[in-house]
């Protein structure tokens, strides 16, 4: 593909719309188990992702940014990282962060209002959740760098959107990733909309990972939708970091099958026609028939995946329900390592208005 | 600034009254000066095709075309950056960020260059402009969603910071703050958005940005706020009168530059004063008017300035979000404790 | 915080005394953290090999090595990002921001993450950083090298704002600010980095960040200030006392969080108040000061709370830079008015 | 040249360092005079640096960002510049100001610290210096749609340094010009260093001008001490923009042959024979040998042109320190439009203080 004035930008997928290979598999792909697993995980993603939606509809939670049709490249991801990696996500990489050990009650309580959903009881290493677009960015390469300077040979996985790639710290850290060649990988979730702009307002380049090329680093395209394609050109990259020869880009094109956010209505600025055909290019479906095909996975199971995973999310919806909100003080308690003399009044202040406001106190 | 405002032309009536709500307003006051004015444009993440996040620029695009309504890519510096440069052209942009909390990137523009281009270049360029940002909690948004640091801006010579309270404020205001030659930052409390109707008087000339606005006269208190907070301050000046506490209630309406005549007329009246305010307490907005009551009105004080405001911490989420909001209550605890005071 | 701040210990003597001015004292508090830390690096523009255009990092990448002192990219929002993202994996960072002119491009990081890293992840992360940058005027410098807007950062919650004024205190604040758990803004009154050299008690322990000192101790009145402001500020309580006015002089130091209880110490006192600062005065770090005395000093003054401040407008080019800054004699009439008032 | 994975950027150079030429130039240049007002041009320029440059030494000027080296990017500039295109231009533009009619005094007032030599009596159009990095890309792109919108058909140039490419300013700018397809040719002088930071540690791409790739719009080096190239590759930069066509990327190769500024020692950071090596390609003795050589020039010419721009410059610097200073509360006046009745009392209290310090008040 001629992606511009004298470059070339690869393109990778293995997978059809149909399942069927369009390309010879990668060798480790040979093992229909991983590929079952990669499914499990990405119709959990779905099953929950669904729920949290429900919840939100429902009035039992806030605002949620749903991760429909954006479930292998998390997957991918996931799979790809060691514990002693770091992951600096955005706000809709559910998958990755499931795959990650975040527990789904933390993701329910992060949107449903409660800061515990960002202090993963299974991982100490991952940044939180980014609103701010973008911004996680930087503290992706600030990551990079200090394992740089530890001597550890670890790698940094740094998630955002498209839109994410107009912003001055996705372009500032891309260009610090190449110039300090730190180990680091972006991996730009292009699911075509910021909101109501689509890709070509953000940018008049055919690619968006042609933006590496400026910062002297290789981009590269891959099929969002193709957990197989994911995996080999995600795995090829964090290779290249931990082998200490620098920072990759990797635009995985996708599609936002949801609002952008429940807050959103999408049929305000895009067509159902539009979304009609990219629901024939969601990866769950994709997968799925590529495993039917292969013999590696059938309707039985397909019936007991979703039963069991219904019954996780259950359960942890039922964790996030039946976690009570923190302390009114709560709000000083984690501000400094040490409340300073200053603040110890407004906290007794909070204590004693909340008793008033709840009816328990003066 | 003595002039006296009609708070009941707040109500308009007649042929041209509309109904609107503060959103509303909004949207009439920027399609009411683009359709007087080519110069006016809009730019921001979100308001073109999908007439922003809130609704406050729909159908513009369709009136105005895409050439004067734009969606721009996802950069806050640049929006900031490309409405100077469009204001020092002789456009008179108003850009939106999409929430406060967003608004941060756009600092080093906004101090740096929109604050500074008139002085910088003597009057020969200016930046006649405004940023339009919601702002404010309450509406149990995510994080980031709930931001309310007009302080910081207050605080940047060469800005106006001027944040409505009701639709026909923020109709007055807007349109006033779009043709004022210097730039404005108009800051919408989303929280009050739609909290209710009014009947705006469309003809009504603009509203000045460096006035107060005294919307409830009273003799024993002055209660001084802005934005969402008026409306708990109004409440509680009801409440407060059924008690017997007569309270006058100014909205300041412009932050900076700060009418203090009208704050200190009244305090000179009532011999007290309480500030309320949403953001955190320290270093916000109303230091400024309480270190100029001790500075300049020390003397009418009978009691303590007290401030009842957000805490010094960050805005929880949602599950406890109302912790942190001032409420009727804590105006009306304050007023009390001041009140008994002397 | 009424624990009394030696002052005679300013002056170190022994044999570990070393002489510095402020910007070597800066210097020797880096080396010192960085010899005893292996975590604590630093970064910046020009902070490496040139060893920083005021000098403040000169020998350190010689001393530690590339690998702890690193010359970025000119993207401050990319230092102040990656600041965060290396203080999130256990390093301790000290990054350097050219001039504080130069600062509002950090202020997304500094206000949506530095500041609430800890606090979003209920302790599971924070940010032992700090960023430190020159501030203030009076050298003469283009447009943009004199920003003094420590009000700004002030009002945002978890941060803490520290500004030494003397070559011993900048040594024992930046050393805690370097330990401390939490992200420090350290702005360094440049108009004195050169100013006088101090023998430094270099085996002292490092200083509070929440503390003000009281550098002179006095009956009629306290003067409040900080930074560079603090020489004009004890020159005209020398000449005051030549006068037979006793100035208590109080410099804050850390401006957040503010020890109020110092200053209402004082005031309790003396019955009377000046702040003194550089920023302009609208919404600056003074209004707070001044606010809480009206909240929970009232009782105490004599006289209204005056500030003496820079003005509400942007510092002006080098040839007319000194109206625009107060000085001594400025100090001395607020004082003198005041006196008089009661 | 191969500049980086998958991607060409053009280089283009038509005088060598001798001044002989090592291309066939373009046709326009075979007009001797033209270039002979280039090479005046130059000469101006780098006759008033050498003169602020010895005005800040000996303490009559504030600090001063010489442009020792790079006067050809700006007599280029001007010389393509139409009136009613605008300039946006960083601190080192000195070359182009005087081009675009910006007086010699009132680049003197404006480094020795009065805002009037930002006034520009003879150019109502362009933008004053921008101080902080970068910041001036945003206006350009600003003032470049603002042309669009009021359907005009002129062009903006906008330069900036090898340094502030690192800048988000620079980059969101880069990339909306090529989403909007703007009329703005981006000038990069890249003369190597940012303050004590070598171009080598801001970018790890081996061009500054393939940032233009991942904005989607053409991007090329120029010699920047040639200043045929550079007026036939910006010229050509314009022609585009005015046609609609959409944003140009030239990155202009050059060398800061002064200390960053005159608060600057650059021995602390680079070496003295990098400094005489660059000598030897710096741009107005290239020039001269060129003219030398096809016989459009003389040493009769070449004192006389000495004599008359010292002259020139002599004449700038009295009315320089003929200016008396603005009164005090100038720093009022220009604020806002119409001054605020809150700052009234403070525009009173700056007269007479600045009275009483002068001594000529209470
Ligand atoms: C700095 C900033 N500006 C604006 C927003 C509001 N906002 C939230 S999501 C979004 C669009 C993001 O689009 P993209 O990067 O493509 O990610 P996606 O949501 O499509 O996954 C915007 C504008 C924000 N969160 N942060
Ligand atoms: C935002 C910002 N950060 C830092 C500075 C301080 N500073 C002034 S010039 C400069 C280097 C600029 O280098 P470059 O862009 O290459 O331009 P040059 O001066 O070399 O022409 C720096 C860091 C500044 N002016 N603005
Ligand atoms: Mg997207
Ligand atoms: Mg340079």
């Amino acid at each position: 593909m001629t992606t511009g004035p004298g470059v070339d930008i690869p393109m990778t997928r293995y997978l059809g719309e149909d399942g069927d290979p369009v390309a010879d598999l990668p060798a480790w792909a040979a093992d229909h188990q991983l590929l079952v697993g990669f499914y499990r995980s990405m119709v959990l993603t779905r099953v929950f992702d669904r729920k949290a939606v429900a919840l939100q509809r429902t009035g039992q939670m806030g605002t949620y940014p749903s991760c429909l049709g954006q479930e292998a490249i998390g997957v991918a991801i996931a799979h790809l990282m060691s514990a002693a990696d770091v992951l600096v996500p955005y706000y809709r990489d559910q998958s990755a962060q499931l795959g990650r050990g975040v527990w789904m009650a933390e993701i329910l309580l992060y949107w449903g209002g409660d800061e515990r959903g960002s202090r993963y009881r299974d991982n100490a290493v991952d940044l939180p959740n980014a609103v701010p677009i973008a911004t996680q960015c930087a503290h992706a390469a600030g990551v990079a760098a200090a394992m740089r300077i530890q001597g550890r040979h670890d790698a940094v996985v740094c998630t955002c959107g498209d839109g994410a790639t107009s912003k001055g710290d996705f372009l500032e850290s891309i260009n610090v990733a190449g110039a300090w060649q730190l180990p680091l990988v972006f991996v730009v979730n292009n699911n075509q909309w910021a909101i109501s702009v689509p890709r070509s307002i953000q940018c008049g380049a055919p690619t968006l990972a042609q933006k590496a090329v400026g910062a002297g680093f290789p981009g590269e395209q891959v099929d969002g939708n193709d957990v197989i394609a994911l995996v080999e050109v995600i795995g090829r990259a964090l290779e290249r970091a931990r082998a200490g020869k620098g920072a990759t880009l990797v635009e995985a094109i996708s599609y936002r099958l949801g609002d952008h956010t429940t807050a959103d209505d999408a049929t305000r600025y895009r067509s159902p026609e539009e979304v009609n055909e990219a629901w024939r290019l969601e990866p769950v479906q994709r997968l799925r028939d590529y495993l039917h095909g292969v013999g590696a996975w059938n309707e039985l199971q397909e019936k007991a995946l979703y039963r069991d995973c219904e019954k996780a999310v259950e359960k942890a919806v039922r964790e996030y329900q039946e976690t009570p909100p923190e302390p009114p003080e709560a709000m000083f308690d984690y501000l400094y390592a040490n409340l300073p003399h200053a603040l110890e009044e407004q906290r007794e202040a909070v204590i004693a208005r909340a008793a008033r406001m709840d009816g328990g106190g003066p | 600034m003595s002039l006296a405002y009609d708070v009941e032309k707040d109500t308009g009536a007649g042929p041209e009254a509309l109904e609107a709500t503060l959103v509303e307003a909004v949207n009439l006051a920027l399609d009411h000066e683009m359709e007087h004015d080519e110069s006016v444009v809009v730019l921001g993440e979100d308001v073109a095709v999908n007439g922003g996040v809130f609704r406050a620029t729909v159908n513009l695009r369709e009136k105005y075309g895409v050439r004067r309504v734009m969606d721009t890519p996802l950069a806050e510096t640049l929006i900031a950056g490309m409405t100077i440069g469009m204001a020092v052209q002789g456009l008179r942009p108003v850009a939106e960020i999409q929430f406060m909390g967003f608004i941060y990137a756009t600092f080093e523009q906004l101090v740096s260059h929109a604050s500074r281009m008139r002085n910088r270049t003597r009057g020969r360029l200016s930046c006649p402009m405004v940023i339009r940002a919601p702002f404010g909690g309450g509406i149990h948004a995510p994080e980031h969603h709930s931001e309310s640091t007009e302080a910081m801006l207050a605080h940047v010579p060469g800005l106006r910071v001027v944040i409505p309270s009701s639709p026909q404020r923020a109709y007055g205001l807007l349109r006033a703050a779009i043709r004022d030659p210097d730039p404005v930052i108009f800051l919408e409390p989303k929280r009050i958005y739609r909290a209710a109707k009014q009947k705006l008087r469309i003809e009504e000339a603009t509203l000045p940005l460096d006035m107060c606005f005294t919307l409830r006269e009273g003799s024993d208190i002055t209660l001084v706020s802005w934005g969402a907070m008026i409306r708990e301050t109004l409440e509680a000046a009801e409440q407060l009168g059924e008690r017997g506490i007569s309270a006058e209630v100014v909205d300041v309406a412009t932050i900076k530059p700060l009418d203090m005549e009208t704050i200190l007329t009244s305090v000179e009246k009532t011999g007290r004063c309480v500030i309320i305010h949403e953001a955190a307490r320290s270093f916000g907005a109303g230091a400024e008017i309480a270190a100029q009551l001790a500075e300049k009105g020390l003397l009418n004080l009978r009691a303590p300035v007290a401030r009842v405001t957000g805490y010094d911490t960050v805005m929880p989420y949602l599950r406890n979000e109302r912790y942190y909001l001032p409420d009727v209550d804590d105006i009306i605890a304050a007023v009390e404790k001041t009140v008994a005071f002397g």
